[in-house]
């Protein structure tokens, strides 16, 4: 599904991500963790097309990647959240997620402004699609309210959905449960689940060991940009490196 | 929402008719004129508020795409072609029938390109100019997007002042009509032209046109197109990363407003039988920006209406030697007691919740 | 082109690139310290050259030019107070407009006030035909003046706002208004205080130049756009860059004299700006890792 | 009854130099003619539209001044381009239009209603070749502001030049509103066979040109146009506008006129009453509406109130002694001054005087 | 220390904050804690200025700021860690850092203000390494870390956090939790807001429950640790059990 192959990055003198290879299978979930500025967002960035990588290959569905344009990559059946939510301003939730289906569908700028019969078929559909969206994370009362005003867990569901509506193959997530309450956690994590049920494949950052720890199937740890170790969680625990770097003795 | 945006269509539609028929009525049919001009104006400032409120990029050089329609035609349809008139070249025209001719006031023969065929290169010209011009200048941000787009208004102004087929400062006059329908029968000709006895004929086209166009964008900010413009405004990143290409499509935005403005330019200069150089200039541009801004960034009814009516009552000289000034006090008022635009003054009286969200920390 | 011409070019090069280096100057101060382009910052230029004509009839030369400085700084603080520090969360679409709004009015009351001929300031040393020959290069010593105030403002301001304490609470003002208010920052004083600074700066200038470009109502809106473009060809924010990006411009103009017609000189400048600008898109001397981290 | 005359001056705007005066004398002038009891009882009306230069808004304001306010005649406007623009409006509705702006283009070819006050830019031309065959200049620089006026000066130049066996070496258009001309000057001045510069512009850079040739320590004989005719522009050039030579009018030298020059007692009388009223020095410009007002006084006179007999009058002005000279209209002379409407001045002691010869 | 009594607050008509009453002694360190979307933020936001009390009265020190501005609240010594960091993207490390010292520059000179940053620096070594980046390219964490070290430069006499550990590894997040403590133990005063109930709960000496913007619970922390309703609610006990 995807690969990297001594991917590097550097900014200046800093060396952000530093000959990292590892592979995703299909219909899995693999998660990254490391302390911070370890390098993951940036990993993230490099995958999703943000930053073009210094060296290195990328591979996505046998395809190399590297240095397109995250809508390319996007359209190729990627799809990410942010570590710091970005929803539109003055958008309502639906709206948001209509957004994601921007690569399901074909209207241009002159059916656009025409309002031709195809364009206003295609909207129906998305908005049909987008409402299953929100239905299926449990926020359809919200559709029709000014996303950036919810709450912080309801937010990151809207995102969730935007990203799920691009049909995507391979969904990226930074840190889906950063300031949310166990109970949210318990939550995302349960749909985390549900969509690799859909056949998504799932590469996840995060901070919270506990949701990692109990739904990936592989975890990759980065340090300071090098990758040290690729694990499966019960064994990434008992690696005493990343208890000493990451981890911490357990009380 | 469908059911209102056609509903305020047939409203405006009806008061276009509506003030044509009482002009008429009480003999102050004066006033179309001022109308006219002013439907045209309409049109390149829906034009760019369509790139500015929807797709958040600001252009200070918008006057340069009036100038480059109503330049071009006026242009081609008065520069005489006598002389040349066995090359090649103009022979293939005149086959083509893109040439006309005919006298001037002074009764000297002219050959010049038929105003259609002017029409046609003036807006393919500057859609490809804001085609080219847009790939690069809209990669950049912020007050240095605002510095592109105004160098580029300054580059036409300059250009149009420098170039004697353009006039220089005194710009062109005397440019024909633009017959659409030729008479038939008992109907009178359809053109743009500023005679008083088309004036009716004038007022429906200026007006017909700038109602089309504003349902044509009214339906481009309602489709899949106009929702992946919003997104991008609000964040580029979170649009690239669903999948919207934001440089393709701020660059086509741009191409459509820049239409719009040259063929506001164009239709204009016909109606005006003429153009000078102050419709090219920075001034102009930072008028439509103010304009724009005045109706509400993203509301393109307050922006139709805010430009409309000032525009007017500047055509029509009401303020005086303090046209600038009374404009300045407008702006600077509405900016300070109602940012989201004139039309939402109400909607300030009685807060929605809508416009208590942007919350104390995100300023600036 | 021989030796004397090529050294001539350069001084009406360095000429008009410290002209407009001096007005940008004004545009960055703001800039760094509300992340905004204060577009009437040409009419403070304007509004120092009149006043300080105005007051010359009444004292001599050096106290008008305090005094105009002064008041125009006066000016610029009633701007800020009046319509912008009472703003609860100014946008920074809202300032630009605002800003424009008050470029105009000014440009008017001035009309109202002065009528529409041009006046000017004497030379500070010597008059109009003065010059100083460096051995066939002649250079006005009001050239010299206005070279002066610009280094030295320079200068002074980068030393200001790199190494003083207010300095970097000016910028950090412009950077993150909340997180300033938290540091303990009063935040709006400083904005005040960055319009009384750059109307001063902008008067100063006014003043400087007034014999040699002569002041006339609408005066400020040219120099405004051309300070504005020396500005963003520098990098926004950074003075240095501006007077290099002025001092730039203006020798790319005096230059392009010599080989195209003088009426598509603004026209090459101009390219050549947009030209730069598509290649370093956050200016010649601008960090664009600065820039990104901006959100405007 | 009243007379409604329309008026469309620049007063603001990149014209307003021009639209200034000429608006605060036509407002005068009217007001002293109604003071004085009117044309023949009837009091005139005028209503004056700032047109910013614009020419859009000249365009609309014609229209609304012919039909809205059925004006009996348009003065202005300021400039060539909106005079151009509105030359057809004024035509097709049969409404006199005296334009106050230079171009000879408004005036010939003749359209039956539009005249013009200010005097031809072919015979400030002449004038200035006249001079310059007297000192044998033969070969010149034209240097000119890309303005309207600029631009038929420009023109005018290089059409009359090989009549009086001048060649143009160089030919430049600087922006209107240059703050430093010293290149432009450079330039020249490296072409050694340049023996006098034309400039043909108005403020503020024909003053500065003016000192930018004088700092270079350059000695030509600079010519300037009848744009220069503004005392003040002579305090802003200060030393550098010594010796500058140009045509114009004879508002500026009107007291050392002769006493029997038919111009001399009513310049000196609107000198006075300008600067009394407005506190400022007269200038030609404001001459230009003060002959359009007073033109059109003299018809009204004859022929009332009536478009047609209006535009007949005009054309049957003989020796009508104006600001800018001694007007005599005909079908083909829509203008009415002859070359001697002009006189060569120059600057001495910041004065302007008339230009001997030297 | 901190004494605010019967406060409503809230965004123009929407009353975020209903009629919240509590109190931090000096020397302690009190956490709330509370779902999302609760007011916690809102609460501290109208502790030092930045939004505007309705109704109700803040004590910090004896004296009463209600109506004091954002400048004045930091000035008497209460420091905010906002949510989200908020560091001086485009400045450098020190230059936040120094901005940070505002308040002290001004009561206590130059010197200390040095001598401060040093101290900071000892604290957050990762700010020593960093110190000419640029802010904004920090990672989440290093930025927490700078967001903190920045308040603490003012020497203030209370501190409050909102959410520290957002994002963070958990080592970190077991640093950032030994700081605080360690802050105490020098005798500052916390005032902690937390989603990591339990972790703030365990260093806490006493805490409030806020639920829709009102407190349902207040405590010692050893207290509320135990409280069933806590635990259901915010410790995910029940889920474990
Ligand atoms: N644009 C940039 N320029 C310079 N350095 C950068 C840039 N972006 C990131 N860095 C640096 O690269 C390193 C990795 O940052 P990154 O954001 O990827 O960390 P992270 O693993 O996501 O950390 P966190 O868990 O805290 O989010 C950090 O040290 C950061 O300072
Ligand atoms: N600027 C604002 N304008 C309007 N409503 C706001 C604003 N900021 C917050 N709110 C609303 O106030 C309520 C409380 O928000 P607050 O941010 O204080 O919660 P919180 O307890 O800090 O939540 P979290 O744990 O997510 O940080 C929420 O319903 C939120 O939608
Ligand atoms: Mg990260
Ligand atoms: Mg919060």
């Amino acid at each position: 599904m995807l690969e990297l192959q001594a991917v590097h990055k550097k900014f200046g003198g800093l060396h952000a991500v530093n000959d990292v290879s590892f592979s995703v299978n299909e219909g899995t979930i693999k998660s990254v963790i490391g302390p911070n500025g370890a390098g993951k967002t940036t990993l993230f960035n490099l995958i999703a097309g943000n930053l073009p990588p210094t060296d290195g290959t990328i591979l996505f569905q046998g395809k190399a990647i590297q240095g397109r344009k995250p809508h390319q990559v996007a359209a190729r059946g990627m799809a990410r959240t942010f570590q710091n939510i970005k929803l539109f301003h003055g958008m309502t939730a639906l709206e948001c997620v209509m957004v994601g289906c921007h690569t399901q569908s074909k209207a241009g700028f002159i059916s656009g402004m025409l309002n031709t019969p195809f364009a206003r078929k295609e909207e129906k559909a998305i908005r049909q699609r987008s409402m299953e969206l929100l239905q299926l994370l449990e926020i359809e009362e919200f559709a029709e309210v000014e996303a950036t005003s919810l709450a912080f867990g309801q937010q990151r569901a809207v995102e969730l959905a935007r990203a799920l509506a691009l049909n995507p193959r391979l969904l990226l997530l930074d840190e889906p449960a950063a300031g949310l309450n166990i109970y949210e956690t318990a939550e995302i994590s349960r749909l985390i689940c549900k969509i690799r049920e859909m056949g998504v494949t799932v590469l996840l950052v995060e901070h919270d060991m506990s949701l990692v720890m109990e739904i990936s199937d592989e975890v990759v740890v980065l340090c300071f940009g090098e990758k040290i170790a690729e694990d499966t969680p019960e064994n990434i625990q008992q690696n005493p490196e990343v208890i000493r770097i990451y981890l911490g003795e357990d009380e | 929402m469908k059911v209102s945006k056609t509903n305020k269509i047939l409203c405006l539609c009806a008061l276009v008719i509506l003030t044509q028929v009482t002009t008429t009525l009480t003999g102050t049919q004066y006033y179309l004129t001022q109308l006219t001009m002013a439907a045209y104006y309409g049109l390149v400032v829906i034009g760019l508020g369509v790139l500015m409120g929807y797709a958040g990029q600001i252009s200070i050089g918008h006057a340069g795409f009036f100038a480059i329609g109503g330049y071009i035609s006026a242009a081609m349809t008065t520069h005489n072609l006598v002389q040349l008139q066995d090359t090649p070249i103009i022979s293939f025209c005149s086959q083509m029938g893109l040439l006309m001719e005919r006298q001037d006031i002074y009764g000297d023969q002219l050959l010049t390109f038929a105003p259609w065929a002017a029409c046609v290169t003036a807006l393919l010209l500057a859609a490809l100019i804001a085609f080219f011009l847009g790939i690069p200048v809209l990669k950049l941000k912020g007050h240095y997007l605002a510095m592109a787009t105004l160098g580029f208004g300054t580059i036409i102004y300059r250009l149009v002042l420098a170039t004697p087929l353009f006039g220089e400062a005194d710009g062109i006059s005397e440019v024909p009509a633009f017959t659409l329908l030729p008479a038939i029968g008992s109907l009178p000709p359809i053109m743009v032209s500023g005679d008083f006895g088309l004036r009716v004929i004038n007022y429906y086209l200026a007006w017909g046109v700038l109602i089309i166009g504003m349902i044509l964008l009214l339906n481009l900010i309602d489709s899949r197109v106009g929702r992946a413009l919003r997104s991008l405004h609000s964040s580029e990143e979170a649009a690239e990363a669903s999948g919207v290409h934001t440089s393709g499509c701020k660059v086509y935005v741009f191409v459509i407003s820049a239409v719009y403005a040259a063929l506001a330019g164009v239709l204009l200069t016909h109606y005006n039988a003429g153009i000078g150089p102050s419709e090219a200039s920075v001034m102009k541009s930072v008028r439509y920006v103010a304009l724009v801004a005045v109706g509400g960034m993203t509301n393109l009814w307050g922006t139709l209406i805010v430009g409309i009516s000032l525009t007017f009552l500047s055509l029509r000289g009401v303020f005086g030697s303090y046209d600038d000034a009374v404009f300045a006090a407008i702006l600077i008022g509405v900016m300070l007691f109602s940012p989201a635009g004139i039309l939402s003054l109400r909607g300030c009286l009685l807060p929605s919740k809508q416009e208590i969200a942007p919350a104390k920390e995100e300023n600036l | 082109m021989t030796v004397d011409l090529f050294f001539q070019y350069l001084f009406a090069g360095v000429t008009y690139g410290s002209i407009y280096a001096i007005v940008a100057i004004g545009f960055n101060i703001i800039y760094n310290s509300t992340g905004i382009i204060n577009f009437a910052q040409g009419e403070f230029v304007m509004l120092g050259g009149m006043i300080s004509i105005s007051l010359l009839q009444f004292m001599p030369l050096p106290l008008a030019i305090i005094v105009a400085v002064l008041a125009t700084m006066l000016v610029g603080a009633l701007v800020e107070i009046l319509f912008i520090r009472w703003l609860e969360r100014p946008s920074v679409m809202q300032m630009i407009i605002i800003t424009i709004g008050v470029s105009i009015l000014l440009r008017e009351v001035a009309l109202h006030i002065w009528g529409e001929s041009i006046r000017s300031l004497p030379y500070f040393y010597g008059n109009e035909i003065t010059t100083f020959s460096l051995g066939s290069v002649h250079i006005s010593p009001q050239v010299l003046w206005v070279i002066a105030a610009c280094g030295f403002m320079v200068c002074g301001l980068s030393l200001f706002f790199k190494f003083t304490p207010t300095g970097r609470e000016m910028r950090a003002c412009s950077v993150n208004r909340t997180a300033a208010i938290l540091c303990g920052i009063n935040t709006r004083n400083m904005v005040t205080f960055s319009f009384m600074l750059s109307a001063g700066i902008g008067a100063m200038a006014g003043c400087v130049m007034s014999p040699i470009t002569y002041t006339q109502y609408d005066c400020g809106t040219g120099l405004a756009i051309k300070g504005f473009t020396v500005a963003i060809l520098g990098g926004l924010g950074n003075s240095m860059a501006a007077v290099a990006a002025g001092l730039l411009l203006g020798i790319i103009e005096a230059f392009s004299v010599s080989v195209v017609p003088l009426a598509f000189q603004d026209a090459i400048a101009i390219t050549i700006l947009l030209i730069i600008l598509f290649i370093k898109p956050h200016g010649l001397f601008g960090s664009s890792e600065a820039a990104r981290l901006r959100d405007f | 009854e009243v007379i409604k005359i329309g008026a469309i001056f620049a007063e603001t705007g990149g014209a307003a130099f021009l639209g200034g005066p000429e608006a605060r004398t036509a407002r005068m002038l009217v007001e002293q003619i109604n003071q004085a009891g009117g044309i023949n009882g009837d009091t005139l009306e005028l209503i004056v539209k700032d047109s910013g230069g614009s020419p859009e808004k000249a365009i609309s304001f014609a229209k609304q001044l012919i039909e809205e306010d059925k004006v009996l005649a348009i003065i202005g406007p300021s400039t060539s381009g909106e005079s151009m623009k509105i030359k057809r409006i004024a035509e097709d509705h049969q409404t006199v239009l005296i334009s106050c702006a230079a171009a000879e283009l408004i005036v010939n070819p003749v359209a039956s209603y539009v005249f013009k006050t200010p005097q031809k830019d072919s015979f400030a031309a002449r004038k200035i070749f006249q001079t310059m065959q007297d000192k044998g200049i033969r070969k010149i620089a034209v240097v000119v502001g890309n303005t309207g006026f600029g631009k038929t000066g420009k023109q005018q130049l290089k059409k009359i030049a090989p009549e009086y066996g001048v060649e143009i070496l160089a030919e430049e258009t600087y922006d209107k509103k240059a703050t430093d001309l010293s290149a432009l000057v450079a330039k020249l001045k490296s072409i050694e066979a340049i023996e006098a510069v034309v400039n043909w512009s108005i403020v503020p850079a024909q003053s500065i040109i003016a000192k930018n040739i004088r700092q270079t320590g350059w000695d030509v004989p600079l010519f300037q146009s009848h744009g220069f005719g503004n005392i003040g522009y002579v305090q802003a050039a200060g030393e550098a506008a010594e010796g500058i030579i140009f045509p114009c009018g004879r508002l500026l030298v009107a007291d050392t006129l002769a006493e029997n020059n038919p111009q001399k007692a009513l310049l000196v009388e609107y000198i006075r009453a300008y600067q009394k009223r407005f506190n400022e020095d007269a200038s030609g410009f404001g001459g230009y509406a003060y002959d359009a007002v007073n033109i059109l006084h003299e018809a009204i006179k004859v022929a009332g109130n009536d478009r047609k007999k209006v535009r007949d009058a005009i054309e049957a002005i003989q020796n009508l002694p104006g600001a800018s000279g001694v007007f005599s209209f005909s079908p083909e002379d829509h203008n009415g001054l002859s070359l001697d409407s002009f006189v060569m001045l120059t600057v001495k002691n910041g004065q302007f005087v008339l230009y001997q010869g030297q | 220390m901190l004494r605010i009594k019967n406060l409503d607050a809230g965004y123009g008509k929407l009353r975020v904050l209903k009629n919240i009453s509590l109190h931090v002694d000096p020397g302690e360190i009190v956490t709330i804690i509370g779902a999302n979307g609760a007011g916690k933020t809102t609460l501290l936001h109208t502790i030092v200025g930045l939004v505007n009390s309705a109704a109700g009265e803040i004590q910090f020190q004896q004296k009463c700021c209600s109506g004091l501005t954002s400048q004045q609240v930091v000035a008497s010594g209460c420091a905010l860690v906002p949510e989200g960091r908020q560091v001086f993207a485009s400045m450098s490390v020190e230059e936040n850092l120094l901005l940070g010292g505002y308040v002290l520059q001004r009561n206590a000179g130059r010197a200390a203000v040095l001598r401060e940053l040093e101290y900071q620096y000892d604290l957050f070594p990762v700010l020593r390494e960093r110190r000419e980046q640029l802010a904004g390219t920090l990672s989440g964490g290093e930025q927490q870390m700078l967001a903190m070290g920045r308040a603490l430069m003012s020497k203030p006499k209370l501190v409050m956090m909102d959410e520290p550990s957002t994002g963070l590894a958990p080592l970190i997040v077991r640093d950032i939790f030994s700081i605080i403590k360690k802050l105490r133990e020098e005798g500052n005063t916390v005032l902690l807001i937390e989603q990591n109930a339990k972790a703030a709960l365990g260093i806490a000496d006493r805490g409030y429950v806020m639920e829709v913007g009102k407190i349902i619970l207040q405590g010692p922390a050893e207290g509320l640790l135990i409280n069933r309703d806590v635990q259901r609610a915010y410790l995910g006990r029940e889920k474990i059990d």
